[in-house]
Protein backbone atom coordinates (compact mmCIF):
# COMPACT_ATOMS: atom_id res chain seq x y z
CA UNK A 1 0.00 0.00 0.00
CA UNK A 2 2.54 2.99 0.96
CA UNK A 3 3.70 2.08 -2.63
CA UNK A 4 0.53 3.02 -4.12
CA UNK A 5 0.40 5.63 -2.15
CA UNK A 6 3.74 7.17 -3.08
CA UNK A 7 3.25 6.39 -7.00
CA UNK A 8 -0.27 8.20 -6.00
CA UNK A 9 1.46 11.40 -5.13
CA UNK A 10 4.25 11.23 -7.76
CA UNK A 11 0.76 11.26 -10.10
CA UNK A 12 -0.48 14.15 -8.73
CA UNK A 13 3.23 16.10 -8.49
CA UNK A 14 3.70 15.49 -11.70
CA UNK A 15 0.22 17.10 -12.96
CA UNK A 16 0.78 19.77 -10.50
CA UNK A 17 4.51 20.57 -12.29
CA UNK A 18 2.71 20.64 -15.48
CA UNK A 19 0.18 23.01 -14.44
CA UNK A 20 2.26 25.21 -13.05
CA UNK A 21 4.88 25.13 -15.94
CA UNK A 22 1.58 26.08 -18.14
CA UNK A 23 0.73 29.02 -15.83
CA UNK A 24 3.45 30.65 -15.70
CA UNK A 25 3.90 31.51 -19.02
CA UNK A 26 0.75 33.25 -18.88
CA UNK A 27 -0.43 35.49 -20.41
CA UNK A 28 -2.16 37.73 -17.48
CA UNK A 29 -1.07 38.26 -14.22
CA UNK A 30 -4.78 36.28 -13.20
CA UNK A 31 -3.27 33.00 -15.30
CA UNK A 32 0.41 33.01 -12.89
CA UNK A 33 -1.20 33.87 -9.61
CA UNK A 34 -2.98 30.26 -10.28
CA UNK A 35 0.52 29.23 -9.78
CA UNK A 36 -0.01 29.60 -5.73
CA UNK A 37 -3.91 28.14 -6.00
CA UNK A 38 -2.61 25.09 -7.44
CA UNK A 39 -0.26 24.31 -4.95
CA UNK A 40 -2.85 25.11 -2.58
CA UNK A 41 -4.58 22.27 -3.17
CA UNK A 42 -2.16 19.74 -5.04
CA UNK A 43 0.81 19.84 -2.82
CA UNK A 44 -1.79 19.38 -0.04
CA UNK A 45 -3.19 16.61 -1.76
CA UNK A 46 1.12 15.37 -2.07
CA UNK A 47 1.80 16.04 1.38
CA UNK A 48 -1.57 14.17 2.55
CA UNK A 49 -0.69 11.59 0.44
CA UNK A 50 2.90 11.11 1.58
CA UNK A 51 1.70 11.34 5.70
CA UNK A 52 -0.28 7.83 4.58
CA UNK A 53 2.43 6.78 2.93
CA UNK A 54 5.10 7.02 5.69
CA UNK A 55 2.36 7.08 8.58
CA UNK A 56 3.86 10.44 10.01
CA UNK A 57 0.33 11.98 10.57
CA UNK A 58 1.92 15.06 11.69
CA UNK A 59 2.66 15.96 8.05
CA UNK A 60 -1.48 17.07 8.32
CA UNK A 61 -0.79 20.29 10.19
CA UNK A 62 1.47 21.36 7.23
CA UNK A 63 -1.18 20.79 4.98
CA UNK A 64 -3.31 23.05 7.49
CA UNK A 65 -0.40 25.55 6.56
CA UNK A 66 -0.18 25.00 2.81
CA UNK A 67 -3.60 26.48 2.70
CA UNK A 68 -3.60 29.09 4.71
CA UNK A 69 -0.28 30.57 3.17
CA UNK A 70 -1.06 29.33 -0.40
CA UNK A 71 -4.48 31.56 -0.08
CA UNK A 72 -2.44 34.79 1.11
CA UNK A 73 0.24 34.38 -1.61
CA UNK A 74 -2.50 34.43 -3.81
CA UNK A 75 -4.07 37.57 -2.44
CA UNK A 76 -0.55 39.40 -2.29
CA UNK A 77 -0.22 38.86 -5.90
CA UNK A 78 -3.15 39.98 -7.19
CA UNK A 79 -2.83 43.00 -4.98
CA UNK A 80 0.79 43.26 -6.81
CA UNK A 81 -0.87 43.12 -10.19
CA UNK A 82 -3.99 45.14 -9.24
CA UNK A 83 -2.06 48.71 -8.99
CA UNK A 84 -0.68 49.13 -12.49
CA UNK B 1 -11.33 -6.01 6.05
CA UNK B 2 -8.25 -4.62 5.45
CA UNK B 3 -8.41 -5.81 1.34
CA UNK B 4 -11.84 -4.07 1.53
CA UNK B 5 -10.60 -0.62 3.05
CA UNK B 6 -7.29 -0.69 0.70
CA UNK B 7 -9.75 -1.33 -2.04
CA UNK B 8 -11.71 1.45 -0.73
CA UNK B 9 -8.95 3.90 -0.71
CA UNK B 10 -7.77 3.13 -4.05
CA UNK B 11 -10.45 3.56 -5.97
CA UNK B 12 -11.23 6.93 -4.38
CA UNK B 13 -7.39 8.24 -4.38
CA UNK B 14 -7.49 6.78 -7.91
CA UNK B 15 -10.69 9.14 -8.53
CA UNK B 16 -8.58 11.82 -7.12
CA UNK B 17 -6.03 11.34 -9.69
CA UNK B 18 -7.73 11.26 -12.38
CA UNK B 19 -9.45 15.30 -11.18
CA UNK B 20 -6.37 16.07 -11.31
CA UNK B 21 -5.48 15.10 -14.33
CA UNK B 22 -8.96 16.72 -15.83
CA UNK B 23 -7.63 20.05 -13.99
CA UNK B 24 -4.40 20.30 -15.62
CA UNK B 25 -5.62 18.94 -18.93
CA UNK B 26 -7.80 22.18 -18.27
CA UNK B 27 -5.44 24.26 -17.84
CA UNK B 28 -3.16 22.92 -21.20
CA UNK B 29 -6.08 23.21 -23.50
CA UNK B 30 -8.39 26.21 -22.35
CA UNK B 31 -8.15 28.75 -24.36
CA UNK B 32 -8.52 31.96 -21.55
CA UNK B 33 -8.52 32.65 -18.27
CA UNK B 34 -11.38 32.41 -16.96
CA UNK B 35 -11.85 28.79 -18.36
CA UNK B 36 -8.54 27.63 -16.85
CA UNK B 37 -9.41 29.16 -13.49
CA UNK B 38 -12.62 27.24 -13.56
CA UNK B 39 -10.73 23.84 -14.67
CA UNK B 40 -8.19 24.96 -11.85
CA UNK B 41 -10.13 25.06 -8.86
CA UNK B 42 -13.01 22.99 -9.92
CA UNK B 43 -11.61 19.80 -10.98
CA UNK B 44 -8.60 19.97 -8.40
CA UNK B 45 -10.55 20.22 -5.41
CA UNK B 46 -12.90 17.67 -6.07
CA UNK B 47 -9.97 15.69 -6.66
CA UNK B 48 -8.41 16.81 -2.96
CA UNK B 49 -11.22 16.01 -1.89
CA UNK B 50 -11.60 12.22 -3.91
CA UNK B 51 -7.89 11.95 -2.01
CA UNK B 52 -8.67 13.07 1.24
CA UNK B 53 -11.63 10.62 1.56
CA UNK B 54 -9.76 7.60 0.20
CA UNK B 55 -7.22 8.87 3.29
CA UNK B 56 -9.58 9.18 5.90
CA UNK B 57 -9.43 4.82 6.73
CA UNK B 58 -6.30 4.86 6.91
CA UNK B 59 -5.80 7.50 9.55
CA UNK B 60 -6.58 5.37 12.32
CA UNK B 61 -8.22 8.01 15.13
CA UNK B 62 -10.97 10.66 14.76
CA UNK B 63 -9.59 13.44 15.28
CA UNK B 64 -6.83 12.92 12.81
CA UNK B 65 -9.89 12.14 10.20
CA UNK B 66 -11.59 15.33 11.38
CA UNK B 67 -8.47 17.54 10.56
CA UNK B 68 -7.95 15.71 7.09
CA UNK B 69 -11.67 16.82 6.14
CA UNK B 70 -10.85 20.33 7.82
CA UNK B 71 -7.36 20.62 5.66
CA UNK B 72 -10.11 20.05 2.95
CA UNK B 73 -12.71 22.12 3.80
CA UNK B 74 -10.20 25.11 4.56
CA UNK B 75 -8.91 24.63 0.85
CA UNK B 76 -12.20 24.19 -0.49
CA UNK B 77 -13.48 27.53 0.87
CA UNK B 78 -9.87 29.46 0.63
CA UNK B 79 -9.44 28.43 -3.20
CA UNK B 80 -13.25 29.87 -4.00
CA UNK B 81 -13.21 33.02 -2.84
CA UNK B 82 -9.54 33.53 -4.37
CA UNK B 83 -10.65 32.47 -7.24
CA UNK B 84 -13.85 34.70 -7.32
CA UNK B 85 -11.03 37.87 -7.08
CA UNK B 86 -8.74 36.56 -9.92
CA UNK B 87 -11.85 36.63 -12.19
CA UNK B 88 -12.93 40.07 -11.50
CA UNK B 89 -9.47 40.94 -11.80
CA UNK B 90 -9.17 38.94 -15.20
CA UNK B 91 -12.24 39.94 -16.54
CA UNK B 92 -11.32 43.74 -15.37
CA UNK B 93 -8.03 43.58 -17.45
CA UNK B 94 -9.87 41.94 -20.57
CA UNK B 95 -12.24 44.36 -20.72
CA UNK B 96 -11.14 47.94 -21.15
CA UNK C 1 20.25 7.95 -1.31
CA UNK C 2 16.88 10.78 -1.24
CA UNK C 3 19.30 12.82 1.45
CA UNK C 4 22.11 12.77 -1.21
CA UNK C 5 20.01 14.17 -3.76
CA UNK C 6 18.46 16.67 -2.55
CA UNK C 7 22.28 17.99 -1.37
CA UNK C 8 23.07 17.78 -4.78
CA UNK C 9 19.67 19.73 -5.67
CA UNK C 10 20.97 22.03 -3.07
CA UNK C 11 24.27 22.48 -4.70
CA UNK C 12 22.53 23.34 -7.87
CA UNK C 13 20.12 25.94 -6.55
CA UNK C 14 23.40 27.34 -5.32
CA UNK C 15 24.58 27.58 -8.90
CA UNK C 16 21.67 29.11 -9.99
CA UNK C 17 21.06 31.37 -7.46
CA UNK C 18 25.07 32.64 -7.34
CA UNK C 19 24.70 33.18 -11.46
CA UNK C 20 21.65 36.11 -10.95
CA UNK C 21 22.80 37.45 -8.54
CA UNK C 22 25.84 38.28 -10.71
CA UNK C 23 24.26 38.72 -14.25
CA UNK C 24 20.78 40.22 -14.15
CA UNK C 25 20.94 43.69 -13.61
CA UNK C 26 17.35 45.01 -11.95
CA UNK C 27 18.26 44.93 -7.88
CA UNK C 28 14.97 43.16 -6.80
CA UNK C 29 16.07 40.36 -9.45
CA UNK C 30 19.28 40.44 -7.22
CA UNK C 31 17.23 40.05 -3.80
CA UNK C 32 15.35 37.32 -5.89
CA UNK C 33 18.12 35.11 -6.58
CA UNK C 34 19.91 35.80 -3.45
CA UNK C 35 17.08 34.26 -1.72
CA UNK C 36 17.05 31.34 -4.42
CA UNK C 37 21.25 31.03 -3.54
CA UNK C 38 19.86 31.05 0.16
CA UNK C 39 17.51 28.10 -0.38
CA UNK C 40 19.84 25.84 -1.80
CA UNK C 41 22.49 26.79 1.41
CA UNK C 42 19.68 25.98 3.88
CA UNK C 43 18.73 23.23 1.92
CA UNK C 44 22.77 21.88 1.75
CA UNK C 45 22.61 22.59 5.87
CA UNK C 46 19.35 20.53 6.37
CA UNK C 47 20.48 17.43 4.44
CA UNK C 48 23.48 17.66 7.06
CA UNK C 49 21.10 17.14 9.51
CA UNK C 50 19.52 14.34 8.10
CA UNK C 51 22.68 12.63 7.80
CA UNK C 52 22.89 12.95 11.03
CA UNK C 53 19.73 10.68 11.54
CA UNK C 54 19.66 8.42 14.68
CA UNK C 55 17.49 6.60 17.42
CA UNK C 56 13.95 7.31 16.31
CA UNK C 57 14.81 11.42 14.96
CA UNK C 58 14.66 11.72 11.32
CA UNK C 59 17.13 14.33 11.33
CA UNK C 60 19.85 16.52 13.57
CA UNK C 61 17.46 18.39 15.47
CA UNK C 62 20.35 21.21 16.82
CA UNK C 63 21.32 22.07 13.05
CA UNK C 64 17.63 21.98 12.17
CA UNK C 65 16.69 24.74 15.10
CA UNK C 66 19.40 26.46 13.68
CA UNK C 67 17.88 26.32 10.12
CA UNK C 68 14.57 28.37 11.61
CA UNK C 69 16.92 31.08 13.21
CA UNK C 70 18.59 31.28 9.73
CA UNK C 71 15.21 31.36 7.79
CA UNK C 72 13.82 34.15 9.51
CA UNK C 73 17.33 36.41 9.93
CA UNK C 74 17.21 35.82 5.93
CA UNK C 75 13.42 36.87 5.91
CA UNK C 76 14.92 40.06 8.09
CA UNK C 77 17.62 40.50 5.60
CA UNK C 78 15.21 40.35 2.37
CA UNK C 79 13.28 42.68 3.71
CA UNK C 80 15.97 45.64 4.62
CA UNK C 81 17.02 45.27 1.29
CA UNK C 82 13.79 46.04 -0.22
CA UNK C 83 13.10 48.86 1.62
CA UNK C 84 16.71 50.25 0.87
CA UNK C 85 15.73 49.22 -2.91
CA UNK C 86 12.47 51.39 -2.84
CA UNK C 87 13.91 53.99 -1.02
CA UNK C 88 16.89 54.43 -3.66
CA UNK C 89 14.23 54.45 -6.51
CA UNK C 90 11.81 56.99 -4.65
CA UNK C 91 14.77 59.31 -4.03
CA UNK C 92 16.32 58.68 -7.60
CA UNK C 93 13.65 57.89 -9.66
CA UNK C 94 15.75 54.75 -11.05
CA UNK C 95 16.33 51.45 -9.93
CA UNK C 96 19.76 50.87 -10.33
CA UNK C 97 22.82 50.32 -8.53
CA UNK C 98 25.33 52.11 -10.35
CA UNK C 99 25.40 55.75 -10.27
CA UNK C 100 25.93 56.75 -13.90
CA UNK D 1 8.30 5.24 -6.28
CA UNK D 2 9.63 7.42 -3.61
CA UNK D 3 13.26 7.86 -5.37
CA UNK D 4 11.08 9.27 -8.50
CA UNK D 5 8.68 11.47 -6.13
CA UNK D 6 12.45 12.57 -5.08
CA UNK D 7 14.00 13.40 -8.13
CA UNK D 8 10.57 14.73 -9.91
CA UNK D 9 10.08 17.22 -6.91
CA UNK D 10 14.38 18.19 -7.27
CA UNK D 11 13.90 18.73 -11.07
CA UNK D 12 10.64 20.78 -10.10
CA UNK D 13 12.47 22.95 -7.74
CA UNK D 14 15.43 23.66 -10.36
CA UNK D 15 12.89 24.88 -13.09
CA UNK D 16 10.96 27.08 -10.53
CA UNK D 17 14.60 28.30 -9.46
CA UNK D 18 16.13 29.06 -13.03
CA UNK D 19 12.41 30.57 -14.03
CA UNK D 20 12.82 33.26 -10.68
CA UNK D 21 16.92 33.73 -11.65
CA UNK D 22 15.95 34.10 -15.44
CA UNK D 23 12.58 34.33 -16.89
CA UNK D 24 11.80 37.62 -18.37
CA UNK D 25 8.68 38.49 -17.06
CA UNK D 26 9.32 40.02 -13.47
CA UNK D 27 5.73 38.99 -11.87
CA UNK D 28 6.21 35.20 -13.39
CA UNK D 29 9.62 35.53 -11.96
CA UNK D 30 8.01 36.13 -8.16
CA UNK D 31 5.09 34.02 -9.04
CA UNK D 32 7.61 31.26 -9.70
CA UNK D 33 9.29 32.35 -6.43
CA UNK D 34 6.44 31.96 -4.16
CA UNK D 35 5.68 28.40 -6.12
CA UNK D 36 9.92 27.45 -4.80
CA UNK D 37 9.27 28.32 -1.55
CA UNK D 38 5.77 26.81 -1.09
CA UNK D 39 7.02 23.37 -2.66
CA UNK D 40 10.37 23.94 -0.38
CA UNK D 41 8.42 23.11 2.17
CA UNK D 42 7.47 19.28 0.85
CA UNK D 43 11.18 18.49 0.08
CA UNK D 44 11.80 20.11 3.92
CA UNK D 45 8.99 17.10 4.84
CA UNK D 46 11.19 14.81 2.42
CA UNK D 47 14.20 15.69 4.28
CA UNK D 48 12.57 15.03 7.60
CA UNK D 49 12.54 18.43 9.06
CA UNK D 50 8.75 19.09 9.36
CA UNK D 51 9.54 22.06 11.56
CA UNK D 52 11.69 23.52 9.04
CA UNK D 53 9.14 22.64 6.14
CA UNK D 54 6.19 24.67 8.56
CA UNK D 55 8.67 27.83 8.86
CA UNK D 56 9.91 27.50 4.92
CA UNK D 57 6.10 27.34 3.64
CA UNK D 58 5.16 30.40 6.40
CA UNK D 59 8.44 32.42 5.72
CA UNK D 60 9.69 31.66 2.19
CA UNK D 61 6.97 31.04 0.45
CA UNK D 62 4.31 33.36 1.96
CA UNK D 63 5.46 36.32 3.36
CA UNK D 64 8.43 36.92 1.28
CA UNK D 65 6.38 36.44 -1.46
CA UNK D 66 4.10 39.06 -0.32
CA UNK D 67 7.00 41.28 0.17
CA UNK D 68 8.39 41.08 -3.24
CA UNK D 69 5.44 41.44 -5.18
CA UNK D 70 4.56 44.83 -3.44
CA UNK D 71 7.68 46.18 -3.95
CA UNK D 72 7.59 45.06 -7.56
CA UNK D 73 4.20 47.11 -7.66
CA UNK D 74 5.44 49.79 -6.28
CA UNK D 75 8.73 50.00 -8.48
CA UNK D 76 6.75 49.97 -11.49
CA UNK D 77 6.23 53.25 -11.34
CA UNK D 78 9.57 53.90 -12.00
CA UNK D 79 11.74 53.95 -15.08
CA UNK D 80 13.51 50.89 -15.25
CA UNK D 81 16.82 51.37 -17.07
CA UNK D 82 17.95 48.09 -17.42
CA UNK D 83 21.85 47.45 -19.06
CA UNK D 84 22.16 43.67 -19.48
CA UNK D 85 25.35 42.17 -18.41
CA UNK D 86 27.54 41.79 -21.64
CA UNK D 87 28.43 38.17 -22.87
CA UNK D 88 31.79 37.63 -21.06
CA UNK D 89 30.49 38.75 -17.71
CA UNK D 90 27.57 36.51 -18.37
CA UNK D 91 30.06 33.34 -19.50
CA UNK D 92 32.48 34.45 -16.69
CA UNK D 93 29.34 34.23 -13.94
CA UNK D 94 28.70 30.94 -15.47
CA UNK D 95 31.49 29.30 -15.08
CA UNK D 96 32.01 30.82 -11.37
CA UNK D 97 28.77 29.51 -10.65
CA UNK D 98 28.81 25.93 -12.56
CA UNK D 99 32.53 25.49 -10.42
CA UNK D 100 30.98 26.56 -7.23
CA UNK D 101 27.64 24.40 -7.62
CA UNK D 102 30.21 21.44 -8.64
CA UNK D 103 32.61 22.15 -5.78
CA UNK D 104 29.24 21.70 -3.28
CA UNK D 105 28.34 18.93 -4.88
CA UNK D 106 31.82 16.82 -4.48
CA UNK D 107 31.25 18.02 -0.72
CA UNK D 108 27.87 16.41 -0.48
CA UNK D 109 29.11 13.41 -2.36
CA UNK D 110 31.91 12.82 0.03
CA UNK D 111 30.87 13.55 3.21
CA UNK D 112 32.22 11.44 6.47
CA UNK D 113 30.41 8.88 7.02
CA UNK D 114 28.88 7.71 9.48
CA UNK D 115 27.95 11.23 10.09
CA UNK D 116 28.01 13.17 13.25
CA UNK D 117 25.33 13.81 15.39
CA UNK D 118 23.96 15.52 18.39
CA UNK D 119 20.82 13.23 18.21
CA UNK D 120 22.06 11.48 21.56
CA UNK D 121 23.02 14.00 23.57
CA UNK D 122 20.05 15.89 22.61
CA UNK D 123 17.67 12.66 23.55
CA UNK D 124 19.36 12.26 26.94
CA UNK D 125 19.34 15.79 27.79
CA UNK D 126 15.42 16.53 26.44
CA UNK D 127 13.52 15.38 29.73
CA UNK D 128 15.02 18.07 31.96
CA UNK D 129 13.19 20.92 29.43
CA UNK D 130 10.10 18.96 29.92
CA UNK D 131 9.37 19.29 25.93
CA UNK D 132 9.16 16.62 23.88
CA UNK D 133 10.04 18.05 20.63
CA UNK D 134 14.25 18.40 20.35
CA UNK D 135 14.03 21.12 17.82
CA UNK D 136 11.62 23.09 20.37
CA UNK D 137 14.01 22.24 23.12
CA UNK D 138 17.09 23.52 20.79
CA UNK D 139 15.22 26.74 20.39
CA UNK D 140 14.31 27.57 23.57
CA UNK D 141 16.66 25.87 25.81
CA UNK D 142 19.96 25.15 24.16
CA UNK D 143 20.63 27.29 22.03
CA UNK D 144 18.57 29.72 23.50
CA UNK D 145 20.85 32.62 22.90
CA UNK D 146 20.72 32.42 19.14
CA UNK D 147 16.96 32.88 19.62
CA UNK D 148 17.01 35.52 21.85
CA UNK D 149 19.20 36.83 19.62
CA UNK D 150 17.48 36.30 16.37
CA UNK D 151 14.75 38.15 18.13
CA UNK D 152 16.76 41.53 18.33
CA UNK D 153 17.77 40.99 14.63
CA UNK D 154 13.94 41.25 13.87
CA UNK D 155 13.91 44.27 15.71
CA UNK D 156 16.70 45.62 14.23
CA UNK D 157 15.38 45.02 10.87
CA UNK D 158 12.70 47.03 11.37
CA UNK D 159 14.02 49.78 12.90
CA UNK D 160 16.47 49.53 9.66
CA UNK D 161 13.10 49.82 7.83
CA UNK D 162 11.31 52.58 9.51
CA UNK D 163 14.97 54.61 9.54
CA UNK D 164 14.41 54.75 5.60
CA UNK D 165 11.14 56.74 5.43
CA UNK D 166 11.30 60.58 4.54
CA UNK D 167 11.72 62.70 8.07
CA UNK D 168 8.16 63.77 6.83
CA UNK D 169 6.83 60.18 7.49
CA UNK D 170 8.27 59.77 11.03
CA UNK D 171 5.29 58.08 13.74
CA UNK D 172 2.85 58.01 10.73
CA UNK D 173 1.29 54.57 8.88
CA UNK D 174 2.91 52.58 6.70
CA UNK D 175 1.28 52.57 3.67
CA UNK D 176 -1.65 49.60 2.70
CA UNK D 177 -2.89 49.09 -0.74
CA UNK D 178 -6.87 48.22 -0.03
CA UNK D 179 -9.46 46.34 -2.24
CA UNK D 180 -12.99 46.03 -0.84
CA UNK D 181 -13.71 43.23 -2.97
CA UNK D 182 -16.81 41.28 -1.88
CA UNK D 183 -15.35 37.73 -2.51
CA UNK D 184 -11.55 39.40 -0.49
CA UNK D 185 -13.44 40.62 2.31
CA UNK D 186 -15.56 36.96 2.74
CA UNK D 187 -12.05 35.39 2.86
CA UNK D 188 -10.49 38.46 5.25
CA UNK D 189 -13.49 37.77 7.56
CA UNK D 190 -13.31 34.05 7.95
CA UNK D 191 -9.82 33.15 7.16
CA UNK D 192 -7.94 34.80 9.87
CA UNK D 193 -9.97 33.49 12.80
CA UNK D 194 -9.28 29.91 11.31
CA UNK D 195 -5.37 31.52 11.14
CA UNK D 196 -5.13 32.82 14.73
CA UNK D 197 -6.47 29.34 16.02
CA UNK D 198 -3.73 27.58 13.81
CA UNK D 199 -0.99 29.96 14.99
CA UNK D 200 -1.81 29.42 18.53
CA UNK D 201 -2.06 25.37 18.17
CA UNK D 202 1.38 25.41 16.27
CA UNK D 203 2.98 27.03 19.24
CA UNK D 204 1.07 25.24 22.09
CA UNK D 205 1.48 21.63 20.48
CA UNK D 206 5.14 23.10 19.61
CA UNK D 207 6.22 21.21 23.09
CA UNK D 208 5.70 17.70 21.29
CA UNK D 209 4.63 17.95 17.43
CA UNK D 210 6.15 20.62 15.20
CA UNK D 211 5.77 24.18 14.99
CA UNK D 212 6.94 26.73 17.30
CA UNK D 213 6.77 30.25 17.67
CA UNK D 214 8.42 31.44 14.24
CA UNK D 215 5.96 29.42 12.69
CA UNK D 216 2.98 30.42 14.42
CA UNK D 217 3.69 34.42 14.45
CA UNK D 218 4.21 34.35 11.02
CA UNK D 219 0.77 32.72 10.07
CA UNK D 220 -0.67 35.44 12.54
CA UNK D 221 1.25 38.23 10.18
CA UNK D 222 0.32 37.01 7.47
CA UNK D 223 -3.78 37.15 8.42
CA UNK D 224 -3.09 40.31 9.54
CA UNK D 225 -2.16 41.49 6.51
CA UNK D 226 -4.51 40.06 4.46
CA UNK D 227 -7.15 41.48 6.70
CA UNK D 228 -5.44 44.79 6.11
CA UNK D 229 -5.62 43.95 2.65
CA UNK D 230 -9.35 43.93 2.94
CA UNK D 231 -9.76 46.73 4.54
CA UNK D 232 -11.13 45.40 7.52
CA UNK D 233 -7.49 46.25 9.76
CA UNK D 234 -5.41 49.09 9.99
CA UNK D 235 -1.77 49.33 10.21
CA UNK D 236 -0.74 50.88 13.25
CA UNK D 237 1.25 54.06 13.66
CA UNK D 238 4.97 53.63 13.87
CA UNK D 239 5.05 55.63 16.60
CA UNK D 240 1.99 54.16 18.56
CA UNK D 241 2.79 53.24 21.93
CA UNK D 242 0.95 49.93 21.98
CA UNK D 243 2.74 49.11 18.59
CA UNK D 244 5.92 49.78 20.42
CA UNK D 245 4.65 47.66 23.60
CA UNK D 246 4.00 44.73 21.44
CA UNK D 247 7.18 44.56 19.77
CA UNK D 248 9.42 44.13 22.49
CA UNK D 249 7.13 42.05 24.56
CA UNK D 250 8.35 39.27 23.31
CA UNK D 251 12.43 39.98 23.64
CA UNK D 252 11.80 41.66 27.00
CA UNK D 253 10.59 38.68 28.59
CA UNK D 254 12.83 36.63 27.20
CA UNK D 255 15.53 38.31 28.23
CA UNK D 256 13.74 39.06 31.81
CA UNK D 257 13.58 35.22 32.22
CA UNK D 258 17.04 34.61 30.90
CA UNK D 259 18.17 37.08 33.27
CA UNK D 260 16.19 35.69 36.74
CA UNK D 261 17.96 32.61 35.49
CA UNK D 262 21.16 33.94 36.94
CA UNK D 263 19.76 33.82 40.35
CA UNK D 264 17.08 30.66 39.83
CA UNK D 265 19.87 28.25 37.89
CA UNK D 266 23.16 29.82 38.27
CA UNK D 267 23.44 30.63 34.06
CA UNK D 268 22.38 33.00 31.84
CA UNK D 269 19.43 31.66 29.87
CA UNK D 270 19.57 28.34 32.28
CA UNK D 271 16.00 27.37 33.98
CA UNK D 272 15.12 25.58 37.18
CA UNK D 273 14.39 21.98 36.01
CA UNK D 274 11.08 21.91 38.27
CA UNK D 275 9.73 24.95 36.39
CA UNK D 276 11.27 24.64 32.81
CA UNK D 277 8.46 24.03 31.21
CA UNK D 278 6.14 27.10 32.05
CA UNK D 279 8.99 28.96 31.71
CA UNK D 280 9.25 28.50 28.12
CA UNK D 281 5.40 28.56 27.78
CA UNK D 282 5.83 31.94 29.36
CA UNK D 283 8.23 32.85 27.03
CA UNK D 284 6.41 31.73 23.84
CA UNK D 285 3.18 33.36 24.79
CA UNK D 286 4.51 37.09 24.15
CA UNK D 287 6.82 35.71 21.40
CA UNK D 288 3.91 35.23 18.95
CA UNK D 289 2.60 38.26 19.51
CA UNK D 290 5.87 40.60 19.08
CA UNK D 291 6.62 37.84 15.98
CA UNK D 292 3.96 38.74 14.25
CA UNK D 293 3.65 42.02 14.89
CA UNK D 294 7.10 42.26 13.81
CA UNK D 295 6.64 40.22 10.54
CA UNK D 296 3.65 41.81 9.65
CA UNK D 297 5.78 45.46 9.79
CA UNK D 298 8.38 44.46 7.82
CA UNK D 299 6.50 43.40 4.29
CA UNK D 300 3.93 46.41 5.26
CA UNK D 301 7.62 48.59 4.50
CA UNK D 302 8.32 52.36 6.31
CA UNK D 303 5.53 54.67 7.59
CA UNK D 304 4.71 56.89 4.52
CA UNK D 305 3.67 61.14 4.66
CA UNK D 306 0.47 61.74 5.52
CA UNK D 307 -1.63 61.84 2.29
CA UNK D 308 0.21 59.41 0.70
CA UNK D 309 -0.66 56.39 1.61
Amino acid sequence: MPEFLFAAALFVLLMVAVGLLRILRGPTPADRMMAAQLLGTGGIAVLLLLAAATGEWTMADMGIFLALLAAFAAVALMAGADRS
Amino acid sequence: MTLLRDLFSIVAICAGGFFFLAGTVGLLRFPDMLTRLHALTKADNLGLGLIVLGLLPRVGSVLGGVKLVAVWALALLASACVSQVAARMGRLRDEP
Amino acid sequence: MSADLYGLCGAALVGIGLYGLIVQPHPLRKILAFNILGGGVFLLFGVFARRGAALSLPGDPVPQALLITGLVVSFAATALAVALLLRLAAETGRARLDDE
Amino acid sequence: MSLGLDLLLAALMLGLAGWTVLGRDMFAAIAAFIAYGLLLGIVWVRVGALDVALTEAAVGGGVTGGLLIAAWARLRATAMVERKAGAGLAVLAALASLGVAVLLAAVVLHLPQPAPTLVPEAMANLAPTGLGNPVSATLMAWRALDTLLEKLVLLLALLGIWSVAPDAAWGARPAASVDRDGALTFLAQFLPPVGVVVGIYTVWTSADAPGGAFQGGTILAAMWLLAVRAGLADLPRVASRWLRLALVAGPAVFLAVGLAGFVLAGHFLAYPEAVAKPLIVLIEAPMILSIGVSLALMVAGPPVPKGDA
